[in-house]
């Protein structure tokens, strides 16, 4: 029946993306993130939790060395620029995942459609829709779409029995050929979601989360629904005083607001769905 | 009264105009000049002139070609990007419109040349089955040949305007 | 019917003045192709669906109970045969009934061949469509059912009767539906691709 | 025209039953150095098949790409083969419609090399997928999924392009050898005889055709001239279009069409000293029409240099530090050789065009033309590359990466495909166009009993 | 949910009914009557399939115990999460106890005994297995049987200690190779209890010497969630600050405001020089008596910078930070403790507390658990080497080994694999087939911590004492090739103490009487067995009754005098082997979801790897991935080298837990082992091997690989942004937390 939406729809479909709105334009969900980087300890907690939640395989040293590894959720250590020689004020730890960006790069460039922006905020990934161009990682800043070099339900490594019988029934183990990436655990959003319709209601606060979200020892992770406005999230966003719709922030236009939050590249004009605090320092020590 | 279909072979151009010419203004009862045609290894836009202007329809076919590619293709493309799904990407609009463009641009081409290479097999006749009692091999290397469609008498009229320009050779072939 | 669907063309009007050339042509392939589904299937009992459906006109849930609670309707447990089958003597000697002895005296559960398979990577909740259009919309169990499964009832074991196909399943989502049996209100299913794919 | 050199582009006493006597001996039983040069190239083709075969079943992991690495020779290499293509069109549209005559002995196989080289880059979008299988989920068809390709991406622009492209001038090519065909036709025997009877649709030379052909030929011309540039700047915007550094250029298409203009001169004068030499073309391909094209080439080849440097400068002068910092990255580290061999040989190298002296020789002219392929090749793969290994990300900065034996191999059956198919055609179609020639030969004629005259 | 029988439950769930889709999304069509649907045939009516359902047990992957909920599906276990009913871990868990799922379904366990038969282990039944363990212990004296078990607490601890009092013998070791032993011994002597309570949360200040308590000490889980609440701001509360003292930067280290590198072991020189400074800025003086005062004079910035490497402007402002900020916490780790004179180093350090009065602040004492048999053993390296002598003397016929390794983690001076040769007739209780187990005449595989019954009380408390509850997450993958240790050790006893055992059918059994007989020590349950059973396996956590202590310093006779630095010319380099969260002693290094898991610093997997630091490495012209030998006297390894800038230049560090020559497929052959360098030094007090003493030399092979790591690959070989606004970082005065949620 395209015609007639498309005749019926024009203004509707010709709207551009984010909207000057809290939710930045999502009616019901705008699934959201905000991490504590000052409370990131960088212990890969959330790591092997999204290994235990999503089904991703071991490649194994010899395709690790390739940089092939699967982890949608990674850790990156940093040092001071400064202070290489010996790292004085510690470490830089950043938990890298897909921003589920409002304006995503990838989605654009996608041949087939497979990767695209849900109602509810998200980037999501058709796994079988997806025919293998690669295009979307190529244009992702962050580089965190990660590509089924191998079968791996077939390589040695990744599931000799009975290791299979851990393996999540929610979603699928991603064959061959196939770009997978973050989801924000989209099989829990879906099950919330729909026992919420059951009852008649949206998904209250707190009532489902992400695995990493869920392991952090420190709860550095905070993830909920920014149309929510008194969700965790997005009291953290309102605080930070970061806007999803806005590629500079107000505060930052006005000198030191001494506020944390902010976004990685937000100048690339992605509008990435994850605020970090900054990382927080004693200069006296 | 038959009906019969000379092919003069000329061995240049010069010789081949003449000889229509004189035809054309000896003006000879039962033969229509329109049934004159040139058969020749070459293109020659300077020759023709002698046979007087003869319609050439195939641009018609490419500018309607053209714009069934353009259109169509926008419309289609438009309303499949609007389907049920309708997609966010990228915060791009659902429709966008310069991809659509770039899109249409391309099918405008397609369809132009597609249409076109119809229209030109129509126009030319084409594809045709050659008649080898008035086509020769020669055509297709350096002669020129003259086909004249005329009562027997006629033709013999003509026969004699091609000997005097010495003409190489000539088929005959009477059609009922 | 099918030409508008697969050019998903609101109504036979537009899709007359969109049958043009190559179009049609894959039309016709494709739409073939989603229209077939495949026939009868071997299963170890030859459940007749015609005489517990049919005849004695007993309610989808009662047996398939999962499916107003879990994404999967599920196939009634052998406890649950017995629950009845243990007291119907008229029944006890017929060979399908011994069978079914045979397997709850080993205990092991019968198996029960999938006929509406959906891919691996499909997510299709029987919860969310019962919930929608049995309790809320109160249409009767057997139409609501039979939406996807065809007319159980009169069938013994059971065919698949529509194609499964993503195209056919959006052709119902696409549909405004009323949100219940009283307001006027009306939505159609989700359009978001990972609803349905995982 | 011809006041640089007095030699003459062709003898206008050149006989017309001569020329397709020539001609068509090209198309004779091949000599046995046919058959070698053939089953190499058929070799080198199943090299490229096997190692497909091989990543089709294992994945593309084999070819050792990686994350951040996702694309690697396979894109490079499919610019490289579209640029090919554009020469062709040079040729054939662009000279035709500006009445250049001295392209009608050599754009024939320009032409071919068109259309086989879009083959060849139609072949690499293939392997380049992670999904082969899967591969129609991008074509716009209606379907039982209802669902229809993603009409945003730049990659699905390419893949219509390029479709209306390769049929456009496969169309091209034919309508311009039906004459042709008729000719052989005429002179066949044997199966051949029938081969052409069907190829010349019954063609007779007559004015109607004639007339019709005319237009016909010039209007399709004049469509694939904006069409080949649309197509390049496609291809161009698949980089430009998305965001990475390196990537994101403004000046990227008119770049990659004068890259793509510029590699095919180069392989025409390649293919044109091979034909000329192993047919015998002399009395056709002749010293003065190579050295047209090597001006022409030496012209384009400076565009691209100067199109290269504004690049260079716009990114140098501009805010971006991360495409600057590429730019750095690319002139010093791990591909700084690759680089600075493309520099030389597509902007150094090309000055050899610019001498007389050179220009004459056929050996040189070779060698030459086979340098400014092999740059043009490298410029390809350090548009791509390079972004990869130091692109936004530092985190995912792999400078290391290095294509397996499994690209390799592909690229290499490339050539081999692009080989065998070139040498087919050369046994089937006349390679030098009898008509066009005739043609040249009589308006030459005629110009000079005017000039006598006058 | 409360009111069925778990173990029935457990029977219905049988998994192998359920078909496991590893099928990925390469299948697009289907056809009818190909798969077979799920089906069961007499399940319990809250099951519904492709629904999860959320049982609670124990982690038992380290001795913090922290709670698990594990989540079930059509009767498989998927994934573990934190129990929140949990004071320990308050919901979270960390990524070693999220792969405890990989232990159970982990490919190489043993699925049936193995009895050695001419030389080689072959299958056999468990039924001979008991059988021989009866006969062999049957009339064995006392004094001729050993039992070496790690870390130990609750029931199974009770049964473990009556099976071998049965047999007379009083040779139970508690074998764990990385626990603060030491520091126990000094806060025992010090605060009188072994195991303090430590409050981050409510500290300003917290001085860690080497304390990973982020990572790998004691509690980590809990620790973290303190430090969340350390290092918020709020009205009443500044954002506390952190400085970690080390010789290698651990992850706390690394998230320490203030990373100060030391030579290892003179920590306690550095302890004392604060105290020096601090009692000079009239601070605790009079908490300390006047012997103490007098002994600390020697300690002054110069000697500190002399012997610690502490340089003075850092020394000036580590006193400024001490003296301004209170509460503060000062926190005495595994490389303090890990020397000759580690006791002497633990009390320097805690010294700091006491003059500092923290004590009874952010330190006090835990509850007393009115059970002291079910309290934790969390064991210790006195153990193994009294074990080891003991074996060494051949004065052990028969010996068990439970829940260690240590033909793996005893250092190599020890020659344990062949002192373990002589005992006759070793049986080892595991689940894999790793060194020890190679070396036994008998093993005993054992059903996996999610298969298992159990009750434990974790060795530190957090808040009032927990008793947690382990149970069966799932069926028994191999219900006749695993057993339950406790069912064995029942199964001994039955047949020794038969009248106070026989009325206990199992294990379960056992537990279940256990338990309910002494409800009434339990706060907050009903009177009424079944239902307080129920609960207890609903919440997992048993709050224990237990009465409060008050914690006070005792600093006389504390022996905190420090040796003065030894050199050594031909082992110039300290060997630091550090602790990784995943691997631990190594026990773990077989799961691959941890092998995979990059190193939190170092980013490598899959692999071992000798960190060195970058302007030593300059000195000696070392690259990244140059192989190195590390000699000791003792032996020598070889390994790929790390450029690392957070260790001390004068040593060099090396991951624990790698270097496996069995164990199963993931950590066989990974990597090497650094407990083999050690070098025969002990603390003088406890007798503790100090792991941080050993001395080695550094020398290239010549031979050279390319390291796996996760880090970017570029010629930069120290990873930064690039300048890149990645990772910000703002200073804590510039910061405004006032809006902050």
């Amino acid at each position: 029946m395209s015609t007639t939406y498309m005749l019926r729809d024009w203004t509707k479909l010709r709207e551009t993306h984010p909207q000057p709105s809290p939710a930045g334009g999502h009616a019901e969900y705008k699934w959201a993130m905000a991490i504590n980087l000052d409370v990131c300890t960088g212990c890969n907690a959330c790591s092997v939790a999204c290994y235990a939640e999503n089904n991703l395989p071991v490649v194994g040293k010899e395709k690790y060395a390739h940089g092939q590894s699967m982890h949608w959720m990674r850790i990156e250590r940093y040092w001071n620029e400064e202070d290489v020689e010996t790292p004085h004020q510690g470490a830089q730890f950043l938990p890298m995942m897909c921003q589920q960006c409002e304006a995503a790069p990838c989605e654009t460039v996608c041949p087939v459609g497979a990767t695209n922006h849900t109602p509810d905020g998200l980037n999501s990934q058709v796994y079988n829709r997806c025919v293998g161009s690669r295009y979307c990682s190529a244009n992702c800043p962050y580089k965190v779409r990660y590509f089924n070099w191998y079968d791996y339900p077939e390589q040695e490594m990744a599931w000799p029995d009975p290791l299979p019988m851990q393996l999540n029934p929610d979603l699928t183990v991603r064959s061959k050929g196939v770009m997978e990436k973050c989801t924000f655990c989209v099989q829990r959003l879906t099950a919330a979601k729909n026992t919420a319709r059951n009852e008649g209601r949206t998904v209250k606060d707190g009532e489902v989360t992400t695995a990493c979200a869920q392991a952090c020892p420190t709860q550095a992770i905070t993830f909920g629904n920014m149309v929510d406005p008194y969700s965790q999230v997005s009291e953290k966003w309102r605080h930070q005083q970061v806007e999803l719709h806005k590629d500079v922030q107000d505060k930052d236009k006005s000198g030191d607001s001494g506020l944390r939050g902010y976004r990685v590249f937000e100048e690339l004009r992605s509008y990435p769905s994850v605020m970090y605090l900054e990382r927080v320092r004693d200069t006296k020590a | 009264m038959s009906t019969v279909r000379i092919l003069g072979l000329f061995n240049d151009f010069d010789a081949a105009s003449a000889a229509i010419l004189e035809v054309r203004e000896a003006d000879i009862p039962g033969l229509n000049f329109d049934d004159v045609t040139i058969k020749s290894p070459i293109e020659h836009p300077d020759v023709e002139a002698v046979l007087g202007d003869r319609p050439v329809p195939v641009q018609k076919y490419t500018l309607i070609g053209s714009i069934l590619g353009g259109t169509l293709s926008f419309f289609l493309i438009s309303s499949a990007q609007g389907n049920f799904f309708q997609q966010l990407k990228g915060g791009k609009p659902i429709i966008p419109l310069p991809p659509n463009f770039v899109l249409t641009y391309e099918m405008l081409i397609l369809g132009g040349v597609y249409i076109t290479v119809l229209g030109f097999l129509i126009a030319a006749g084409l594809p045709a089955r050659v008649k080898s009692s008035i086509y020769t091999s020669m055509i297709s290397e350096d002669q020129i040949g003259v086909l004249v469609k005329g009562s027997a008498h006629s033709i013999e009229e003509v026969k004699k305007i091609f000997q005097k320009h010495s003409v190489l050779d000539i088929q005959e072939e009477v059609v009922a | 019917m099918n030409l508008s669907r697969f050019l998903c063309i609101a109504d036979q009007g537009a899709a007359r003045r969109f049958a043009v050339g190559l179009l049609l042509l894959a039309v016709g392939v494709f739409g073939a192709g989603a229209a077939k589904a495949d026939g009868k299937v071997e299963q170890p009992i030859e459940f007749p669906h015609n005489t517990h459906a049919g005849k004695m006109g007993i309610n989808c849930l009662y047996c398939h109970t999962y499916a107003r609670r879990s994404a999967v309707s599920g196939i009634p447990p052998l406890q649950k045969c017995m629950g009845c089958h243990q007291s119907i003597e008229s029944v006890k000697d017929r060979p399908r009934i011994k069978k079914l002895f045979e397997y709850w005296e080993k205990k092991e559960p019968i198996p029960w061949k999938k006929v509406h398979d959906l891919p691996d990577f499909v997510r299709f909740s029987h919860e969310r469509h019962v919930q929608r259009f049995y309790f809320k919309q109160e249409r009767p169990i057997q139409e609501v059912c039979g939406l996807c499964h065809g007319d159980v009832k009169s069938m013994t074991v059971a065919e698949k009767v529509q194609p499964l196909s993503m195209g056919w399943c959006v052709s119902c989502h696409e549909q405004d539906h009323r949100i219940d049996n009283v307001s006027a209100k009306t939505s159609n299913g989700p359009n978001d691709c990972w609803q349905c794919h995982k | 025209m011809n006041h640089l050199n007095k030699e003459k582009d062709i003898r206008e006493d050149i006989a017309w039953a001569q020329i397709n006597k020539d001609v068509l001996r090209s198309l004779e039983k091949p000599r046995p150095v046919y058959w070698v040069l053939f089953g190499l190239a058929l070799s080198m083709f199943l090299v490229g098949v096997g190692c497909e075969i091989y990543q089709y079943q294992t994945g593309m992991g084999v070819a050792n790409m990686n994350n951040p690495h996702m694309w690697g020779l396979y894109i490079a290499t499919f610019i490289f083969w579209i640029g090919m293509s554009h020469s062709g069109t040079l040729l054939s549209a662009i000279l035709h419609l500006m009445h250049a005559d001295w392209r009608k002995p050599i754009y024939r196989f320009a032409e071919a090399m068109t259309t086989f080289s879009l083959m060849t880059a139609g072949l690499f979008v293939m392997v380049h997928l992670g999904r082969l299988w899967q591969f129609y989920y991008a074509l716009p068809y209606p379907n039982e999924r209802w669902t229809w390709p993603n009409f945003q991406s730049p990659l699905l622009w390419d893949a219509m392009a390029i479709f209306t492209y390769l049929t456009s001038s496969i169309i091209f090519l034919y309508i311009g050898a039906i004459p042709d065909f008729a000719i052989c036709r005429d002179n066949a025997k044997g199966w051949r005889k029938n081969f052409y009877t069907i190829l010349a649709l019954g063609w007779m030379g007559t004015d109607r055709q004639w007339r019709n052909f005319r237009i016909t030929y010039l209007t399709v011309a004049c469509f694939l001239i904006p069409l080949a540039v649309s197509v390049h700047s496609i291809v161009a915007s698949d980089f430009a279009m998305s965001q990475q550094p390196g990537w994101h250029v403004t000046s990227f298409p008119p770049y990659f069409v004068a890259g793509a203009l510029y590699s095919g001169c180069a392989a025409i004068i390649t293919l044109f000293i091979v034909l000329r030499y192993t047919f015998r073309f002399e009395e056709y391909m002749t010293m003065p029409i190579l050295d047209k094209v090597a001006r022409l080439t030496f012209a384009i080849a400076m565009v691209w240099t100067y199109l290269n440097l504004i690049e260079f400068a716009s990114v140098w002068y501009g805010h971006d530090s991360y495409s600057k910092d590429l730019l750095i990255q690319k002139a010093t580290g791990p591909y700084a050789p690759f680089w600075w061999t493309m520099i030389v040989c597509g902007s150094i190298v090309p000055f050899a065009l610019a001498i007389k002296k050179f220009r004459s020789s056929l050996t040189i002219m070779f060698i030459v033309s086979l340098l400014l392929n092999l740059g043009m090749w490298l410029e390809r793969w350090m548009i791509v590359a390079p972004t990869y290994s130091h692109g936004y990300y530092p985190w995912t900065w792999d400078h290391f990466q290095w294509p397996s034996f499994v690209q390799w191999g592909m690229v290499f059956g490339s050539f081999g495909w692009f080989g065998m198919l070139f040498m087919i055609f050369t046994k089937l179609v006349p390679s030098v166009s009898m008509y066009e020639v005739k043609e040249m030969v009589y308006h030459r004629t005629l110009a000079n009993k005017e000039s006598r005259e006058a | 949910m409360s009111n069925i029988n778990r173990r029935d439950f457990l029977k219905v769930l049988g998994w192998s009914s359920v078909a496991v889709a590893v099928a990925g999304c390469g299948k697009t069509s289907v056809e009818s009557g190909v798969e077979t649907v799920m089906s069961y045939s007499q399940p319990e009516d809250f099951l519904v399939p492709s629904i999860g359902v959320y049982y609670a047990s124990t982690c038992t992957q380290c001795e913090a115990n922290c709670g698990v909920t594990g989540r079930v599906r059509e009767g498989r276990i998927l994934k573990l999460e934190g129990n929140p009913e949990s004071a320990i871990n308050l919901g979270r868990l960390c990524g070693l106890g999220q792969a405890a799922v990989q232990h159970h379904y982990n490919p190489d366990r043993l699925k049936e005994p193995l009895l050695r038969q001419g030389g080689g282990l072959q299958p056999t039944t468990w039924e001979n297995a008991t059988a021989l363990l009866a006969e062999k212990t049957g009339d064995l004296k006392g004094e001729q049987f050993a039992f070496l078990s790690g870390g130990l607490s609750g029931h199974l601890k009770v049964l473990v200690q009556n099976y071998v009092d049965s047999l007379g013998s009083k040779n139970l070791y508690f074998y764990e190779a990385l626990t603060p032993a030491v520091n126990q011994s000094v806060s025992q002597k010090l605060y009188g209890t072994a195991t303090p309570r430590f409050h981050l949360d409510k500290a300003q200040l917290i001085v860690s010497f080497g304390a990973d308590f982020l990572d790998t000490w004691v509690s980590p889980v809990h620790f973290a969630s303190q430090y969340t609440q350390f290092r918020k701001a709020t009205i009443d509360k500044k954002r506390g600050t952190l400085v970690q003292i080390e010789p290698r930067m651990t992850l706390t280290g690394a998230n320490a405001d203030r990373w100060i590198p030391i030579i290892p072991g003179t920590e306690g020189v550095l302890a004392l020089g604060l105290v020096n400074a601090l009692l000079k800025g009239g601070i605790g003086v009079k908490s300390l008596p006047a012997s103490v005062v007098s002994a600390v004079r020697a300690y002054d910035k110069e000697r500190v910078n002399k012997e610690a490497g502490v340089s003075g402007e850092v020394f000036d402002k580590l006193v400024a930070l001490l003296s301004e900020r209170s509460p503060s916490l000062v926190l005495s780790g595994l490389s303090a403790e890990g020397h000759a004179h580690g006791a002497q180093n633990a009390a320097a350090i805690m010294l700091l507390n006491v003059v500092l009065g923290n004590v009874g602040k952010t330190i006090d004492a835990p509850t007393r658990l009115p059970f002291p048999q079910l309290a934790a053993e969390e064991g210790n390296s006195v153990a193994l080497k009294r074990f080891n002598d003991s074996l060494a003397g051949d004065k052990f016929k028969v010996v068990f080994i439970y829940n260690a390794n240590p033909v793996y983690t005893a250092p190599a001076f020890m020659k344990l694999r062949d002192n373990l040769k002589k005992s006759e007739f070793k049986v080892v209780f595991t689940h894999y087939l790793d060194e020890t187990a190679q070396e036994a005449d008998l093993v005993l595989p054992l059903d996996s911590a999610l298969e298992d019954w159990g009750t434990h009380v974790a060795a530190y408390q957090p808040d009032s004492i927990e008793l947690t509850m382990q149970q069966p997450l799932m069926e028994k993958l191999y219900p006749s090739g695993t057993r339950s240790l406790g069912d064995v050790m029942l199964d001994q006893l039955k047949h020794r103490r038969a009248n106070e055992y026989k009325d206990f059918a199992d294990y379960y059994a056992y537990l279940k009487s256990a338990l309910t007989r002494n409800k009434g020590a339990f706060s907050g349950v009903s009177a009424d067995d079944e239902t307080f059973w129920n609960q207890a396996l609903m919440h997992g956590v048993l709050k224990v009754k237990g009465q409060e202590q008050s914690i006070s310093a005792n600093v006389v006779n504390l022996d905190i005098a420090q040796p003065a630095p030894i050199g050594d010319d031909q082992y110039p380099f300290h060997l630091v082997p550090t602790v990784r969260s995943g691997f631990r002693d190594g026990r773990h290094a077989n799961l691959p979801w941890l092998q995979e898991t990059p190193d939190s610093l170092t980013t490598m997997v899959w692999d071992s790897w000798v960190e060195i630091h970058p302007k030593t490495a300059e000195r000696m012209g070392i690259k990244e991935g140059d192989i190195l030998e590390i000699a000791s006297k003792n032996g020598s390894i070889k390994t790929q080298a790390y450029l690392f800038p957070g260790v001390q230049p004068d040593s060099v560090a090396i991951p624990l837990g790698q270097g496996h020559e069995a164990m199963g497929r993931y950590a066989k052959d990974v990597g090497v082992n650094p407990f083999k360098l050690l070098d025969p030094v002990f603390d003088k007090s406890t007798g503790e091997l100090a792991m941080h003493a050993t001395r080695v030399k550094v020398s290239r092979t010549g031979a050279s690989v390319r390291v796996v790591k996760e880090e970017g690959w570029s010629p930069i070989v120290v990873n930064t942004q690039q300048g890149r606004k990645l990772v910000s970082t703002i200073a804590v005065d510039k910061a405004n937390f006032s809006k902050e949620v």
